[in-house]
């Protein structure tokens, strides 16, 4: 049988799930920041399948009609990964920080700020 | 020139704060606001249109929403009851030893808000008014009270905001509820709108919580004796004497003429809660043991009565009840002013720990007998006339049958309470200037003259109206049966 | 000018008590004299009025005026009735006046006294003129106050103050009833005129249950002015006052104005058979129970004062009896008698320096003839001996009883038995005999502004009764009507033998008793009625206050207000500790919200 | 003259923001605070061109600028607001840069503070392409660009641990919020097959199918949005992450970000209201946030004894008042109870007040060395100015009359009562009261209790200028605030604009 | 491509994701995390999407996976011993985890137009380098600009935080 759609959407789903059981469960930050990219990879993947899926008609040079996947949602994925690439940029620089002021990549070290 | 009513306190109040001489500047504002609300009354043309000395500055124009004052007779009534009980207020504010100029400033505030609330026929600005005061009230209460003053100053503030809040959604509803063409911020374009009978009973409750929390209608009355127990004195007379009849006024301003079919059908549950405060309150107070609280209980108390010549819906009865918002403001207000220059002396209130100051002070022993007998409605002082306009009122359509309707049993109620208001403010006057004077208070001796003035002020308009209510009547006459249409 | 007289009658007085009130505080002599002059000049007034035929009716002023919806007229009210009564209450007052000078010569508070008395004048006479019923409760209500100002004068002593409520709260449970019954009176026929009360009175008879309501209820107001029996307990009390207010009270105005005021209304409360019969049992209680307890009191003007219950319980039983000329009478008689008696006894006091206790006086007849005499000639007349003139007016009055009902005729026939018995006893204890104390040894006259008006009442008491001087004051179809029913001449003689057996029994028991020989516990302590108010009083509304007060404390104000304010920080406390600042634990919440919020969006229907 | 390309604003935004950082790079070590004065000054230019830029231009629908970018009247509104607060945040920054050197040691006074001056520039740059973008790729760009501007300047004090430990916080959940995001714009994009709003919308306008999909979707932007507007239940870090901020980030953020994810978040739900069996619901979860985030912010605030905390929760609440608003857009732009109008105006007034506290909570924070409520008591004796302009703000916040503040709660609620959302009415009943409470307490320290040490506070200029003119900006728009309300209006209404309006400004369930 | 290879690639990387998580030493979660991401690349291409994947295994496993290892190393974290596993958040995260899917799974079952295979489409000319390429710099400009200010954002962010400290 052929693959369909929800198949992806599927894995897809199942992988951001992890990702966010991950954030949930882990106390490493390092590790949190990791399943963050798993989400993000999650979205990426169902937004492929998706734009796979909805193809656009296309004008083709010879004027000919023809139907391609919808890349504006490919340029997204591009987006993410870029945008993910800088968070993790910024985000490991922050933890560094951290480290250097705490000794510490752990979040329960991290609960002077509450209620 | 109405304007002149609300600016005058307010500019005076903010030059104060720039450290102008406090008590002088306050009483010169309020002199002349006293006088603008004379010249006002009497340059009031009866035979013109109802609404006079109006000015209108649009505010937001799409909406219809504008300052917008003006004054038909009940609001110069009340305008008047404003100006003097401002000038009682200030007048008999003993030496502030902190931040006079605040203390000063407030009470300025809270004038120029009344006098604001009951000048505007905006929607908008009427709500917007009242609420200015809250502030006043509560740095009044929390800085220069006494007793609990905090406690106080917070429960009356954040009870009167819930108040001011249900209300305002009150008046929103009302807005919504008007068909979609009329809608209009204008108070008076208002009173031509039809509301649908089915959409009158929501907004109406509604404005009866809101206004009623205000005017401390049982249940919403317990901010009210604490508040007034704890205030200076000058506050306790401003808000009590003047801002709680704010939702009197705006009972009758809005709710009788726009909401006739939903006033019908809440009557029982208003005749039941103004029975309420005039029977249960009323035996609250005569279980109190100390002046200030019994005085704010009392004044509770005596909203009832308000509220039953609302509840006549007829000409008679709510015209009682207009004159009785003002002849109770004066009353409350000398009362509290005694009270705040006995408290000076002896800083306490308790019965137990008073008595037999007539002696050594005939001249306050005279006043407060004469404001208490006057809040009581003796005969000869303004509240007598009214509350028998009011007890006529409800009588009005009785016929000669013994079934007596719920505004009838309300009303006998309301004449026990008479007996009732006898019985506590005598037991006070007994406790606290009869009988033998103790050694301690023997030293203490009459407020000095100049200080004597406010209480005459009170006193004698009380008695004038008492005895020619015609005075105000003439006025308030037209006015309420524009109401009733 | 005729038809203003009234008008000058009536607000003479206030303008003095305005006057002392405004200017002349400090000076008590002056307003001492202002207020006589005033009152003096309304009694001319009053005078003036009666002797010169009556024109037109005085102009009115409108009070309130709601146009055609609610109108409240001052209008005066000049018929024969007001008339008489003018006289008697300017008459009384200005004698009683006139005595004050001496008797309050050097109190402290004179000019708050003599501003009293005016304003208690005005009141009076406001009560006396009004031409309906509103203005008639206005002066009621005033009346109240006054009387209050005036027993209260000596406010510092305790017990004077005490009285002062006492006597104002008794008379503002009178008024509620007043009060009502006006209001349904109005609300029958829309209106409170007198006249035009009678024009509509058949909108009344229609519904009798309500009529006899309305009546009774208008009586209400009567019990608490005159004081009648169930709130008649303020009365005795109000002896605190200075005695020439007692008098003033007891003898012409205050407890007069019951009787008046139902003689004024008679047309309204005769048409209710129920009412007259209520009022008129209402009175003779009144008048046995007053009777019986004056016959143990030690205390002169207390003895005087339950006196003077029973007769207004004769008074009142005598409207009951559809006999209201004879209630008039009676008052007009009583007024002479009892205000003479009253002066006496002030005269008395005054001279054995505040003694009240007649126990501890004696043998005063030689010392102080001419107090002696007057008071006899009070005493006779009061104890109904012919021919003073308490005789004529008791006997109308029994006679009406005896038409009326047999059993209040027996009832009022004992009444005049004990009233011999106590008066012979007073006579006999306080002035024959010997002297019991010091201060009854240097008992003597009083000056000559207070012995006059003590002779000038005497000779009235005489005379008072005797038909060519109450003819012409009643006027003619008055005094017909009075002796209508005097036919049966043997009601006079049971009377004269009441009056007999009661005096020789006073006589023979008391005749130099160096202290009581009778002690009836019951009649001393008046039937514990007083007593039986305080727990009343106690048990009902103190309780009911207590337990309001707890209700509003605790239940309104702690648990609800409170309890609502304090729930809602509780709350805050409680959302606070979601904030346990643990990154994970954040995660976990943020990723609950998501699937809670999901599932509602995405599942709920 | 020939009105500017709206874009060129934020060309000139972010061109300030490269000259900043170029400077900072290459003068040599000083006093840097000329810098924060020259970007206000030209921040303010650029306000000021705000008002003579052209519309929306009509162009091919094939996709290009304007079809990620809209120009109309509430976008240039916001575009103001984000320029107006930035430059506020800037004059905070500056009386705040003695913090900043403490807490980052460089090896010269006042390094790094050139580039704690610059970033704010970019953050703007981003809420200005936030306010404009009615394209999902652009909105998901901007939101990230404020987004990770944020995490740096959050976790700006390297020294303090409060920054980091916020910093962190707001990156690990603004992380997680981002998935979600855009998890959700996948989904939207998967259903309809479209990026942009209004071709969103003109599809759902005849979509069939099942509306689940569609409501997962919009759920999880509504969780990535809710996130940025401090909505509960995806308000959780609001409190930490505020009170450990550098403050006048704290009030960036509490602005800023709330003011643009609002625009974003109406421009996102509009073509969903239309659409049967997706719009009821969206509405009705909207709902359901409000009511969480207005309980959870006022009663959260009350027992707070810190003041930069207590704000934070303020702010969860104020965003709760805000979402009351946008459950009843349905009415007609320019009547009373538009639910947009409410919304901007609140917002503007919101702005004020809010900065308006946290630049006096600054200045008193440095003198008294501490940003609790005891830190304010007796204020009226050490600076009656200061008091002033907090009681202003704290009365502006609480609601009262005469204020802006006031304003925007009568808007919004009579957005809800003509909507008939009674269940919301009655919970900001109840957190109308609290907030009367928290805010007052801190008018209550300030004019009831005395100082613990009565040295007056002396005041900048600037910051004396900006404090006026902020209180009386509350105090003059709470009376007349026709001005703000006419900013709402168009640029210039040519056809396309008044489309992108329809799309923005005016949603209404058809 | 045939779904056979989908299911393997897609469980793979499903099982490293997990291990992800499951691992305690942060090193071996980096190399599962590019692992999972490789097998991501391959499903991309098997949608046709090469330019994607290319970027995909490039970011991450030439730049991320560098970077966090980096960190890792730099930091010098060890696998986490002395914590025990929090039950309750364990339990917590895990239902929470599972209601997610449940609701996705549910999604899917509503959402028709996904169980439907993918059309097939002419690949003869289509180069979707090219294609992206274009698009990116013609009509989709503007949020590539923003982008390209994102990153210089986040470089001076990078600088900023991690600027060498005083002596």
């Amino acid at each position: 049988m052929a693959l369909t759609l929800n198949d992806y959407l599927l894995v897809s789903g199942m992988l951001f799930a992890i990702g966010f059981a991950g954030v949930m469960l882990r106390r490493n930050i390092i590790i949190i920041f990791m399943c963050l990219e798993l989400m993000l990879n999650a979205a990426n993947l169902s937004l492929v399948a998706f734009s796979r899926f909805n193809l656009t008609a296309r004008i083709l040079p010879d004027g000919t009609h023809t139907l391609v996947p919808n890349y504006n949602a490919q340029i997204l994925v591009f987006f993410i990964i870029t945008v993910a690439a800088a968070e993790v940029a910024v985000g490991l620089a922050i933890i560094v920080a951290l480290y250097r002021a705490r000794q510490t990549t752990h979040v329960e070290d991290i609960t002077s700020l509450k209620f | 020139m109405l304007n002149l009513l609300i600016f005058i306190p307010l500019l005076a109040a903010f030059a104060i704060l720039l450290g102008v001489a406090p008590r002088k500047t306050a009483l010169l504002a309020a002199g002349s606001q006293l006088a603008a609300a004379i010249l006002l009354f009497f340059s009031y043309d009866r035979a013109g249109a109802a609404f006079q000395f109006a000015s209108r500055y649009p505010v937001i124009p799409s909406w219809h929403l504008s300052y917008y004052v003006a004054a038909d007779g009940l609001s110069l009534v009340m305008l008047l009851l404003t100006s003097i009980v401002t000038l009682a207020a200030i007048w008999v504010t003993p030496p502030v030893e902190r931040r006079a100029s605040l203390f000063y400033a407030c009470l300025l505030f809270i004038s120029a808000a009344a006098a604001g609330a009951f000048a505007s026929q905006d929607l908008f600005f009427f709500y917007a008014f009242h609420e200015l005061a809250l502030i006043p009230t509560f740095l009044l209460i929390g800085i220069w009270g006494s007793g609990e003053r905090l406690a106080a100053a917070w429960k009356v503030t954040i009870y009167l905001a819930l108040g001011s809040f249900i209300l305002l959604i009150g008046l929103l509803d009302l807005y919504h509820s008007i068909p979609e063409a009329s809608r209009t911020f204008d108070m008076i374009e208002l009173q031509r709108a039809v509301i649908p009978s089915s959409a009158q009973s929501r907004p109406f409750l509604l404005l009866l919580i809101g206004f009623g929390t205000l005017v401390s209608l049982v249940p919403f009355h317990s901010w009210a004796p604490v508040a007034y127990a704890s205030a200076p004195s000058p506050a306790a007379m401003l808000h009590a004497g003047v801002l709680k009849k704010f939702g009197l006024y705006g009972l009758l301003r809005l709710a009788l003429p726009l909401l006739p079919e939903g006033a019908k059908h809440w009557t029982g549950l208003l005749l039941a809660l103004l029975a309420a405060n005039i029977l249960y309150i009323g035996f609250v107070t005569i279980a109190q043991r100390k002046l200030d609280m019994m005085l704010g209980y009392s004044s509770v108390m005596h909203m009832g009565y308000i509220f039953l010549g609302i509840a006549t819906f007829n000409v008679i009865g709510v015209t009682g009840a207009s004159l009785l918002m003002f002849a109770h403001g004066l009353s409350i207000a000398a009362l509290f002013a005694i009270s705040g220059m006995i408290r000076e002396r002896s800083h306490t209130l308790s019965f137990d720990s008073l008595g037999g100051l007539a002696t050594p002070m005939p001249f306050l022993g005279l006043a407060f007998g004469m404001a208490a007998f006057a809040s009581i409605g003796l005969p000869g002082f303004a509240n007598f006339a009214s509350e028998i306009m009011v007890f006529f009122g409800a009588f009005r359509t009785g016929g000669s049958s013994l079934q007596f309707n719920g505004l009838q049993l309300a009303t006998i109620g309301g004449l026990w309470g008479v007996v009732i208001s006898a019985v506590y403010m005598l037991r006070a006057y007994r406790a606290i200037f009869m009988g033998a004077p103790s050694k301690a208070i023997s030293g203490w001796s009459d407020p000095a003259f100049s200080h004597r003035w406010p209480l005459v002020l009170l006193l004698a308009s009380l008695i004038v109206v008492g005895f020619v209510p015609k005075l105000l009547l003439s006025y308030l006459r037209p006015a309420v049966e524009a109401l009733l249409h | 000018m005729n038809n203003n007289i009234p008008w000058l009658i009536l607000v003479c007085p206030l303008i003095a008590a305005a006057c002392i009130l405004l200017f002349t505080r400090r000076a008590p002599s002056f307003s001492a004299h202002i207020s006589v002059f005033a009152v003096c000049v309304s009694f001319l007034g009053s005078l003036v009025a009666f002797i010169v035929p009556y024109s037109d009716a005085p102009n009115q002023l409108s009070w309130i005026d709601l146009g055609g919806a609610f109108r409240v007229p001052i209008g005066l009210v000049v018929d024969p009735l007001s008339k008489v009564m003018l006289l008697i209450v300017t008459g009384i007052g200005a004698l009683v006046h006139i005595y004050s000078l001496v008797y309050m010569a050097d109190d402290k508070g004179k000019s708050r006294y003599f501003a009293g008395l005016s304003l208690f004048m005005f009141s009076m006479l406001g009560i006396v003129l009004a031409d309906n019923f509103v203005m008639m409760f206005i002066f009621w209500e005033l009346v109240g106050v006054s009387s209050y100002i005036l027993i209260g004068h000596w406010f510092t002593r305790d017990a004077a103050a005490k009285a002062a409520n006492k006597a104002f709260l008794c008379n503002r449970i009178g008024d509620f009833g007043f009060m009502l019954g006006i209001l349904l009176i109005w609300s029958a026929t829309g209106s409170f005129g007198f006249s035009a009360i009678r024009e509509h009175i058949a909108l009344l008879t229609a519904n009798p249950a309500f009529l006899t309501v309305a009546a009774l209820c208008i009586f209400c107001g009567a019990m608490g002015k005159s004081a009648q029996f169930p709130l008649h307990v303020w009365l005795p009390d109000a002896m605190e006052g200075p005695t020439p207010v007692s008098a003033l009270i007891h003898a012409a105005t205050m407890v007069a104005a019951g009787i008046y005021m139902l003689v004024r209304v008679y047309f309204i409360v005769s048409a209710s058979a129920t009412a007259m019969a209520v009022i008129a049992w209402i009175g003779i209680i009144t008048a046995v129970l007053a009777a019986l307890m004056a016959t143990q009191q030690d205390d002169i003007k207390r003895i005087l004062a339950y006196s003077t219950l029973s007769q207004l319980g004769y008074m009142v039983s005598a409207v009951g009896n559809y006999a209201p000329e004879a209630a008039m009478f009676h008052l007009f008689t009583h007024a002479f008698f009892k205000a003479l008696l009253f002066l006496g006894a002030g005269a008395v006091i005054y001279a054995l320096h505040h003694e009240q206790n007649i126990w501890r006086m004696g043998g005063l007849r030689a010392r102080m003839p001419k107090t002696f005499w007057t008071f006899a000639i009070g005493t006779l007349a009061l104890m109904g001996c012919f021919p003073f003139s308490g005789f004529f007016s008791k006997d109308a009055v029994l006679l009406a009883m005896f038409h009326n009902n047999g059993w209040i005729f027996v009832l009022g026939l004992g009444t005049a038995f004990l009233t011999a018995f106590y008066m012979m006893r007073l006579v006999t204890v306080a002035f024959l005999g010997r002297a019991r104390t010091e201060n009854a040894e240097h008992g003597h006259d009083g000056p000559f502004a207070m012995t006059t008006p003590l002779q000038i009442l005497a000779v009235l008491s005489i005379v008072a009764g005797w038909s060519f001087v109450a003819g012409p004051v009643f006027g003619k179809p008055f005094v017909e009507r009075l002796e209508a029913g005097s036919h049966t001449f043997w009601v006079p003689m049971l009377a004269f033998v009441a009056f007999a057996i009661g005096a020789a029994g006073g006589w023979i028991l008391y005749a130099n008793q160096p202290s009581d020989p009778v002690l009836i516990p019951v009649f001393k302590k008046k039937f514990g009625i007083d007593e039986f108010y305080c727990l009343l009083i106690g048990g009902t509304q103190e309780l009911l206050a207590k337990a309001c007060r707890f209700f509003d404390k605790w239940i309104v104000d702690g648990l609800v207000v409170r309890g609502l304010s304090g729930a809602t920080l509780g709350t805050g406390l409680i959302v606070r500790f979601f904030q346990f600042g643990n990154l994970q634990g954040y995660a976990f919440l943020f990723g609950l919200g998501v699937v809670a919020l999901i599932y509602i969006i995405v599942f709920v229907h | 003259m020939h009105p500017l390309s709206p874009v060129t604003l934020e060309i000139i935004v972010v061109i300030l923001g490269v000259f900043l950082l170029l400077a900072e790079s290459f003068s040599k070590p000083g006093d840097k605070s000329w810098m924060p004065q020259f970007s206000i000054f030209i921040l303010a230019c650029v306000f000021g061109f705000s008002f003579f830029t052209s519309g929306n231009v009509h162009d091919a629908a094939d996709g290009g600028f304007w079809t990620f970018y809209s120009a109309d009247g509430p976008a240039m509104f916001f575009k103001r607001i984000a320029l107006a607060a930035t430059a506020i945040v800037l004059v905070m920054s500056i009386e705040y840069k003695r913090e900043i050197e403490r807490a980052i040691p460089g090896e010269s006074p006042g390094a790094g503070l050139g580039e704690f001056y610059a970033l704010p520039i970019f953050t703007c740059a981003g809420l200005m392409f936030m306010a404009s973008a009615v394209d999902f790729l652009l909105i998901f760009v901007s939101l990230e660009l404020v987004t990770v501007s944020f995490y740096v300047l959050v976790a700006y004090m390297r020294r303090s641990n409060a920054s980091l430990e916020a910093g962190v916080k707001y990156l690990i959940l603004g992380a997680m919020s981002t998935g979600f995001l855009v998890y959700g714009i996948t989904w939207i994009f998967g259903v309809t097959g479209e990026t942009n709003l209004a071709k969103i919308g003109s599809y759902l306008s005849h979509y069939q199918g099942s509306p689940q999909p569609l409501l997962f979707g919009i759920m999880l932007i509504l969780v990535g949005l809710g996130f940025k507007v401090a909505a509960a239940p995806f308000q959780i870090w609001v409190p930490d992450v505020y009170q450990g901020a550098p403050t006048p980030v704290t009030a960036y953020l509490s602005v800023g970000s709330k003011a643009a994810g609002f625009l974003v978040l109406m421009r996102v739900i509009q073509p969903f209201l239309g659409v049967p069996g997706v719009g009821n619901r969206v509405l009705a979860i909207m709902t359901v946030i409000a009511a969480l985030s207005l309980l959870y912010g006022n009663l959260g605030a009350m027992p707070q004894d810190n003041l930069k905390r207590m704000l934070a929760y303020s702010s969860i609440a104020h965003a709760g008042y805000l979402l009351v608003a946008v459950t009843s857009v349905s009415a007609v732009v320019g009547r009373l109870g538009s639910a947009e109008i409410a919304i901007a105006y609140y917002l503007a007034g919101y702005l004020l007040m809010t900065l308006l506290s946290f630049l006096v909570m600054i200045i008193v924070a440095r003198h008294s060395r501490g940003d609790d409520i005891v830190h304010f008591n007796g204020l009226c004796k050490r600076s009656p100015f200061l008091a002033f302009g907090m009681l202003v703000a704290m009365l502006s916040l609480a609601g009262v009359p005469f204020t802006a503040g006031f304003y925007g709660k009568f808007l919004v609620f009579a957005a809800a009562v003509e909507q008939q959302h009674f269940f919301l009415v009655a919970i900001g009943a109840i957190t109308v009261a609290a907030g009367f409470y928290y805010y007052l307490r801190v008018v209550a320290a300030m004019y009831w209790r005395e100082p613990e040490d009565g040295t007056r506070i002396e005041i900048s200029f600037m910051s004396r200028f900006v404090i006026g003119g902020l209180a009386a900006a509350i105090i003059v728009f709470g009376i007349f605030p026709q001005p703000i309300l006419g900013l709402l209006r168009d640029p210039t209404p040519s056809g396309q604009s008044e489309a992108a309006l329809k799309t923005s400004a005016a949603p209404s369930l058809q | 491509m045939s779904p056979v290879i989908f299911w393997i690639f897609a469980a793979m990387m499903l099982a490293f994701g997990i291990s992800v998580i499951a691992n305690r030493s942060p090193v071996a979660s980096a190399i599962s995390l590019v692992v999972s991401f490789l097998c991501l690349a391959a499903l991309f291409i098997g949608l046709d999407a090469y330019f994607i994947s290319v970027i995909e295994v490039l970011v991450y496993a030439g730049a991320v996976m560098v970077l966090f290892l980096f960190i890792i190393m730099l930091l010098d974290l060890k696998a986490e011993k002395r914590r025990k596993l929090n039950l309750a958040a364990v339990a917590g995260g895990g239902l929470v985890t599972a209601a997610f899917v449940a609701e996705i799974w549910f999604v899917l079952t509503d959402f028709t137009k996904g169980q439907q295979a993918f059309p097939a489409y002419e690949h003869a000319g289509i180069d979707d380098v090219r294609e992206i390429g274009m698009t990116l710099f013609s009509t989709h400009n503007l949020p590539f600009q923003v982008i390209g200010i994102l990153i210089l954002v986040a470089t001076v962010g990078v600088v900023v935080l991690s600027k060498r400290e005083l002596k």
